[in-house]
């Protein structure tokens, strides 16, 4: 393939796209997520870059689909990247993977979750982090094997709602969760869907007073993360949990704004912050590292959102570039196709396989995905036990 | 002198509209401007009022140079304008229009005074009060323009065409107020088509053509002009 | 004038805004080719009427025929259409196109082809005077010549009646005196015009009929001489004394 | 001989030479982009521009354009050559029901009642995940063949996107210089007027409203069947209307080559802006709300025209305007 | 739980209808059509933040500093720009106005990034509890913008500037003549419109965060408001902004709330198809 081997043009710099909504309405984790790609590309230049070729990141904005669509064909024909790394929003992704996949270029999923951007089958399309249905799953799977228990009920005598932000990210979590929570047998007394740009929840937040859930499931945007907790709590709507998935209830600012009123609630996310003893030797030197780093830099505590792209960059960066045969699609596909890193070697404690799941070759199956839990203003890492550093505590919900 | 233009010359773009127009109005006096259409009286008018963008020349009002007065403070001094086609609030009310009129602060202490005048004048105005002046009749439209230009208190009052549409008893009616302006000491400056009643109250005229003067004169000797029998009167 | 069929007839129309009758009652017939005034003071509903002619209002009451078909409720472009045309008092020029191009529409109404179109409108300028300006923009006309303009778009559309709408306000005793020969001109040609005028001098010499419209009703309709001479017509409307003739 | 050929003949022939000579899939793509807004806005045009029915709406029929054919392609195996007809009738139709509905509103009242239009289409767009599959956005499977108008060589995209462009904007210049046109014209300078001359203005509107919205629903196929994968947010959003009314206005709305001109020269520049002003987000959005601000300001009648101050900016208004002032129409 | 319902709407459309005032005075009174004013309320909200962060200032004190400061930047901005807008086509207005938002917005990204940037406030989280809950910042907003909506009203219907702008709007070479400063007169108005976005800002701030697009959420609405309201209608826009927010309340609960702002564009339809000048407007008033 031509074109991607002209990714070695300068021959000192391997080029790479960074392709990230940086404007509109996406913009807060689109920058963030590429800020994390640019820290792990830093580090790994600092020393000595991919077999003593510098990294060099090519950055795009890709604030719609379309536009998407467009940056990622100027990256492989201009730019000749043989690598994008990406999108962060799950529509963007679908978009931008299909010219991916049509011109024969690597793309590396960091942190969109739709189930679909890997279930298409693509060869040229891979996913470092979880998907959609893992994140439900495990949303489903704490309730499972701690809510209930700890409430002292069975899991089949729950009664929850689905709260979703109708983009494919909330749609995509929300689906999953209904599956995995049917199959259990929890009561879904609601599902609702609502646009991530609104102002105003209380109508739904009504509706579940009176529906009286034990549990709420809700994935959001942050806007409405914020919105839902705050109104949530002036309107005395108290469940017993509020089980959320990632996007906006694992930002630092989601914590700033809501200060104590964000303690009790749970996160689905990659982890960000595991019990050290999960973590390989190797695993928490760069967790620390990065951690700090990032401090230094940024000002604020990394997010398993930033972890998510820290990963896949990690991933790619370490394993599969150095040990890929050639720079071009079929060199890094096959790099790819061979890592191998167990559970516990990744800063978050995640590991990296492809091929083992039916149907999504591209899907890393060792992605791991946890629950937090806001304490003292501070994300914790509650579940599961061996990832674990603090333990879960249902009382802290409202209870000031 | 009240108003003395000196080689006004006044342009819309590139097209040059009046050219070295000079005229004088005396203190109540009345002043016709006739001419053809097209000839450069509402142009000169405009001019006057400030509401020309480019042009050369000097205005004086009360021996005071006005050209760089905006048009706004010059009603304020007095110098009104009921300008051609009405040009009414349509969405105002009759009344609302009316006080639109006393909007300068010395019209204002007048207001109640002055809108008893304008009904009195005009008592249809008073039962279409609460209209929307541009629901209204045209003749209807300018007697509230007229009316509004009184409102004004005007020392100086320049009436673009105030008969144009409206009916013969009325147009006499209008032309009794003209005369009466002259007893209430407010100086007139009059663009009619209505040439011969024009010239019959007018104390004095000035004739446009293509934007020049071409004649002018006091009413009598104009009247018998021959350029005016030819050009107006000869029907 | 017995002998000429009827073309346009009026009955018992009336027409409220809100509860005031702005016309009520009236009854008008219209006869080919006749040249009717209509006079009235301002606010008599002489607008209204031609308003309702041609489709602009619906009539609240009363019947509207043309050629014995009830017209009271077809679109203004339908009453064009079937051959009446009128003019507005408050003109209405399509002010960022030419004098040409303005009156060009007029004529497309039967002449698809543009370029036929506008040399048929050409001499439409012509007819009203307005050769001088044939590519001037409508907007930078002086109100005569706009009125002009009127005229010359109404007669582009090949009427068989044009309703005039005081075209003679705002012109000079001259420009008016031109205006009077196009109006009889066209009317010696068979148009059936409808005038609309205070200007008591060209009205009553073109008009062979005038009807006197006074708040709604109507006052009085004859001859000319009929007119001038009604009591009730020199109080509401013309005045006494010998000024009337302005 | 050459010298016949109207002067604008020679961009396209320009154009046409550039997708032939371009082989880098970046140019190539940029051409695409900029043929298929020049097509939309042509169509926006013949509504937005020629009858000054402005519109910010149009992404609604562009949205329903795409839906409609990857709906019928997706679940129906509908060839989109056949779904695009049937998205540009549905559009139209939907077209002429909202012209009747709006006849009568005016200025910006009409423009926003085509946005409110827009947003129930987004929002039902979202909210019938059966059919649109809402948020998550459709994808088409990527199945090269001409039947499926879906093609390997991004050249041949550019050639069908050059024609449809050619054929929207022939058929713009033609609307423009007949009867139509004068028309269009007519209605938008004053409405009353032109009826008094025999035009119809619910046809007139009506009709241009259908043609519009039927091409601009074909280039909403066009796009779907380029990017593969449609969601509300790509076809159907507000930004998207707006997008296509700035490019035939910074282009010239009065003219048929005003909203080629505008696309040739937004574009690009946009994607150019887009990829290579980075290295501070925001950066591009900045330079195009200046741009826009711009010309808009100071070239209101489009970069089409020569160099000319904007009428208001002569104070027409102060200076006389219109004579006799507004009279409220009789309702 | 309609009750409460229904209380929760007034209480969010007594904030709509504050913003609705500004525009209102900007559309409906100088008939611009600005789709920046979303974004004037955005800079206030960060202007606020400023204040909050760098000097402790609470927001609803900051009120005193912000709308100065936001009457001050139209003023600016309408020597700059809008008075270019007076008597332009509407197309023109659009899409200066447009270009306006988007420069607001890619500044606003640009200085500040896209974080979301909230100030709590130990109010944030109270509530009333008087049979039905009334969250207290909503209750302060409402009050807020319900006393100064009144006070524009007040100032319109009594004094003769209000009479002189909507003069202006109508006719400006007539209302020269009448001797009123026309630019002085637009200057003041889109000055107060957009003094009014920053105390919509300062007063919004508790309830949401800051962040560069915060303002497209409320344009779209905001002109629906006005336009129920009738143009130019200080009343119209109270009862509008109130209509809206109990229809997004009433409908989210009993239907989807994906659905609830398909429920407001449909009843601006059918307002605009219905009765165009609105509840309040003049008749015939929206032809101009
Ligand atoms: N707004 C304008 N833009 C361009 N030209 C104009 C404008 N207003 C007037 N003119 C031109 O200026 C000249 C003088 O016009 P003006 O209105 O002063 O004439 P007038 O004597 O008042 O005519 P009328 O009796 O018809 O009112 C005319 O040739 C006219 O075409
Ligand atoms: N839309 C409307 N709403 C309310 N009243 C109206 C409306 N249109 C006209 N009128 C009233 O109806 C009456 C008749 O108006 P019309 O315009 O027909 O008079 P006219 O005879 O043409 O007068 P003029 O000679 O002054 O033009 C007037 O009193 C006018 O105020
Ligand atoms: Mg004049
Ligand atoms: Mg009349």
């Amino acid at each position: 393939d031509e074109e991607a081997s002209a990714g070695e043009k300068d021959g000192d710099e391997i080029r790479i796209g960074a392709l990230f909504p940086l404007t509109g309405s996406l913009a807060l984790l689109g920058n963030e997520s590429y800020d994390g790609i640019k820290l792990v590309a830093d580090v790994v230049n600092e020393n000595g870059g991919i077999n003593g070729k510098q990294i060099s990141l090519v950055k795009a904005d890709a604030p719609d689909a379309t536009a998407a669509q467009s940056e990622a064909n100027r990256l492989i024909s201009q730019e000749k990247v043989p690598l994008i790394m990406g999108t962060y929003s799950s529509g963007l992704s679908i978009a931008a993977t299909q010219v991916a996949e049509r011109n024969g270029t690597i793309y590396v999923e960091s942190n969109a979750v739709s189930d679909e951007i890997t279930e298409r089958g693509f060869e040229n399309i891979f996913r470092v982090t979880e998907s959609a249905s893992m994140q439900g799953d495990a949303a489903v799977s704490f309730t499972n094997e701690y809510l209930a228990p700890d409430f002292g009920v069975k899991v089949d005598e729950l009664t929850a709602v689905i709260m979703h932000e109708e983009s494919s990210f909330g749609t995509a979590v929300a689906t999953s969760i209904e599956e995995k929570a049917e199959n259990l047998g929890i009561e879904l007394l609601s599902i609702d869907s609502y646009n991530s740009e609104t102002n105003d929840l209380s109508s739904t937040i009504h509706k579940y007073k009176e529906l009286k859930p034990d549990i709420v499931f809700a994935t959001s945007y942050i806007n409405d993360a914020i919105l839902f907790i705050q109104q949530s709590k002036q309107l005395n709507f108290k469940p017993k949990a509020i089980v959320t998935t990632s996007g906006g209830y694992a930002l630092s600012d989601f914590g700033e704004a809501l200060g104590e009123d964000s303690n009790g609630i749970y996160v689905a996310d990659a982890p960000s912050n595991p019990n050290e003893e999960a973590l390989t030797e190797e695993a928490i030197k760069l967790k620390e590292q990065f951690t700090e780093r990032w401090k230094e830099e940024h000002g604020t505590e990394l997010t398993g959102q930033t972890w998510r792209v820290i990963n896949a960059a990690l991933v790619m960066f370490t394993e599969v570039l150095p040990n890929a045969e050639s720079l071009d699609a079929d060199g890094i596909r096959n790099a790819l196709s061979q890592v191998d890193i167990p559970l516990g070697e990744l800063p978050n404690g995640s590991g990296v396989k492809f091929n083992e799941i039916d149907g999504q070759p591209g899907q890393n199956s060792r992605a791991e995905i946890v629950m937090m839990q806001w304490q003292n203003e501070d994300l914790n890492l509650v579940w599961p036990g061996d990832f674990a550093t603090e333990k879960a505590d249902n009382s802290l919900l409202f209870s000031k | 002198m009240m108003l003395k233009i000196k080689s006004l010359n006044a342009y819309y773009g590139d097209l040059q509209a009046i050219r070295d127009v000079s005229l004088e109005v005396g203190h109540g006096e009345i002043v016709a401007l006739l001419g053809v259409n097209a000839s450069g009286k509402s142009t000169t008018v405009r001019a006057i009022s400030g509401l020309i963008d480019r042009m050369e020349g000097e205005i004086y009002y009360n021996k005071e140079l006005i050209n760089d007065i905006p048009p706004n403070q010059r009603t304020e001094m007095g110098l009104i304008q009921v300008p051609e086609g009405r040009q009414l609030f349509p969405f105002l009310t009759v009344r609302e229009n009316l006080e639109m009129g006393a909007f300068t602060k010395e019209a204002r202490s007048k207001l109640n005074e002055n809108l008893e005048r304008v009904f009195a004048l005009f008592p249809e105005m008073k039962n279409k009060e609460k209209q929307l002046a541009g629901t209204m009749s045209g003749g209807e439209q300018q007697m509230c323009a007229i009316g509004r230009g009184l409102m004004s208190n005007p020392r100086l009052i320049m009436l673009d065409e105030p008969t144009l549409g409206l009916a013969p008893l009325i147009v006499k009616r209008i032309f009794g107020i003209i005369e009466e302006f002259r007893a209430m000491r407010i100086t007139v400056l009059l663009i009619e088509q209505n040439v011969k009643q024009s010239l019959k109250i007018a104390d004095r005229a000035y004739m446009l053509s293509n934007g020049k003067i071409i004649k002018e004169g006091s009413s009598s000797e104009l009247m018998n002009s021959d350029d005016v029998v030819q050009g107006y009167l000869g029907v | 004038m017995v002998s000429k069929s009827k073309l346009l007839e009026i009955n018992n129309l009336g027409k409220s805004f809100g509860g005031n009758w702005a016309i009520k009652g009236v009854d008008i017939t219209v006869r080919k080719g006749e040249l009717l005034g209509i006079i009235g003071p301002n606010g008599a509903g002489k607008t209204t009427l031609f308003n309702m002619v041609t489709g602009f209002l619906k009539p609240t009451e009363g019947i509207i025929r043309f050629k014995d078909k009830d017209i009271a409720n077809l679109k203004p472009h339908n009453i064009c259409n079937i051959g009446i045309a009128r003019t507005f008092q408050i003109v209405k020029p399509f002010g960022n196109l030419s004098v040409l191009e303005n009156v060009t529409i007029g004529v497309l109404r039967y002449e698809r082809d543009v370029n036929k179109a506008k040399e048929i409108a050409r001499e439409k300028v012509k007819l009203v005077g307005l050769e001088k300006y044939m590519d001037t923009t409508a907007s930078s006309l002086p109100l005569g010549h706009r009125k002009r303009l009127e005229m010359a778009r109404a007669l582009a559309t090949d009427p068989e009646v044009i309703m005039l709408d005081e075209v003679m306000g705002g012109l000079n005793d001259d420009e008016t005196a031109e205006m009077m020969n196009l109006v009889k001109t066209l009317h010696n040609k068979g148009l059936t015009i409808l005038l609309i005028e205070h200007n008591m001098h060209a009205l009553m010499s073109l008009s062979e009929r005038v009807v006197v419209l006074c708040y709604g009703k109507k006052l009085a309709d004859g001859t000319t001489d009929e007119i001038s001479s009604n009591q009730e017509v020199i109080e509401a409307y013309l005045g006494s004394d010998d000024d009337a003739e302005n | 001989m050459l010298n016949k050929i109207p002067k604008f003949t020679w961009v396209f022939v320009g154009l046409f030479l550039l997708t032939i000579i371009f082989q880098e899939r970046f140019f190539l793509d940029m051409l695409v982009m900029t043929f298929i807004w020049a097509a939309i806005a042509s169509a926006w045009n013949i509504t937005g521009g020629y009858a000054g029915q402005f519109s910010l709406g149009h992404a609604g029929f562009l949205g329903l354009g795409a839906y409609t054919s990857t709906i019928l392609y997706v679940n129906f195996g509908i060839s989109p050559w056949v779904g695009m007809l049937i998205g540009g009738i549905i559009a139209a139709a939907l077209a002429y029901v909202i012209s009747i509905l709006c006849l009568r509103l005016k200025g910006p009242f009409f423009t926003l009642a085509t946005i409110a239009f827009a947003e129930l289409i987004f929002i039902s767009a979202t909210q019938l995940r059966g059919v649109t599959q809402g948020s998550m956005g459709m994808s088409i499977p990527y199945e090269p063949g001409f039947a499926n108008m879906i093609f390997v060589e991004t050249k041949t995209y550019a050639i069908i996107m050059f024609i449809f462009m050619i054929i929207v904007y022939l058929l713009s210049s033609y609307i423009k210089r007949s009867k139509m046109g004068f028309y269009l014209t007519a209605v938008k300078e004053d409405p009353d007027a032109a009826q008094s001359l025999g035009i119809n203005i619910k046809k007139i509107k009506s009709t241009s409203a259908c043609i519009s919205a039927f091409f601009t629903a074909i280039g909403g196929t066009l796009l779907a069947n380029y990017l593969l994968f449609i969601e509300p947010e790509n076809v159907l959003e507000l930004q998207i209307s707006i997008h296509i009314a700035m490019i035939a206005i910074v282009g010239g709305m009065n003219s048929p080559a005003g909203p080629i001109i505008g696309s040739i020269l937004l574009t690009p520049l946009e994607i150019i802006l887009r990829g290579y002003a980075t290295q501070v987000a925001g950066l591009h959005l900045m330079f195009f709300g200046l741009i826009l601000i711009l010309v808009v300001l100071y070239k209101p009648n489009g970069l089409v025209e020569g160099f000319k101050m904007p009428k208001f900016m002569k104070k027409k208004a102060l200076t006389g305007g219109d004579p006799d002032g507004k009279q409220i129409k009789a309702s | 739980m309609i009750l409460q319902l229904i209380a929760g709407g007034i209480l969010i459309g007594g904030v709509y209808a504050l913003m609705a005032v500004g525009l209102t005075l900007i559309f409906g009174v100088m008939r611009i059509v600005n789709f920046a004013h979303g974004e004037f309320v955005m800079v206030g909200m960060y202007l606020t933040f400023i204040l909050y962060a760098s000097l402790g200032i609470d927001p609803y004190l900051s009120v005193l500093i912000v709308t100065p400061f936001m009457f001050l930047l139209g003023w600016m901005l309408n020597g700059l720009l809008i008075k270019r807008l007076i008597g332009a086509p509407h197309v023109t207005q659009i899409f200066v106005t447009v270009g306006l938002s988007m420069l607001l917005m890619s500044l606003a990204l640009i200085i500040f990034g896209a974080d979301y940037l909230s100030v709590r406030s130990p109010l944030t989280t109270q509530v009333l509890d008087v049979g039905v809950l009334l969250g207290v910042p909503q209750v302060i907003a409402f009050i807020i913008s319900m006393m100064v909506s009144v006070i524009i009203y007040l100032f319109l219907k009594k004094t003769f500037i209000g009479k002189a702008i909507r003069a202006t709007t109508q006719n400006r070479s007539s209302a020269t003549l009448m001797g009123v400063d026309v630019k002085k007169i637009y200057a003041l108005t889109f000055a107060i419109g957009t003094g009014l976005t920053g105390l919509c800002a300062a007063i919004l701030l508790p309830i949401y965060p800051a962040y560069p697009t915060i303002g497209l959420g409320f344009v779209l609405m905001t002109f629906v408001v006005v336009v129920m309201g009738g143009l130019g209608s200080i009343p119209g826009a109270m009862i509008g902004g109130i209509i809206i927010g109990v229809i997004e309340t009433v409908s989210a609960f009993y239907f989807d709330p994906g659905w609830k702002e398909a429920f407001y564009f449909v009843i601006f339809i059918l307002i605009l198809l219905i009765r165009p000048q609105g509840f309040f407007g003049q008749i015939g008033a929206e032809e101009l």
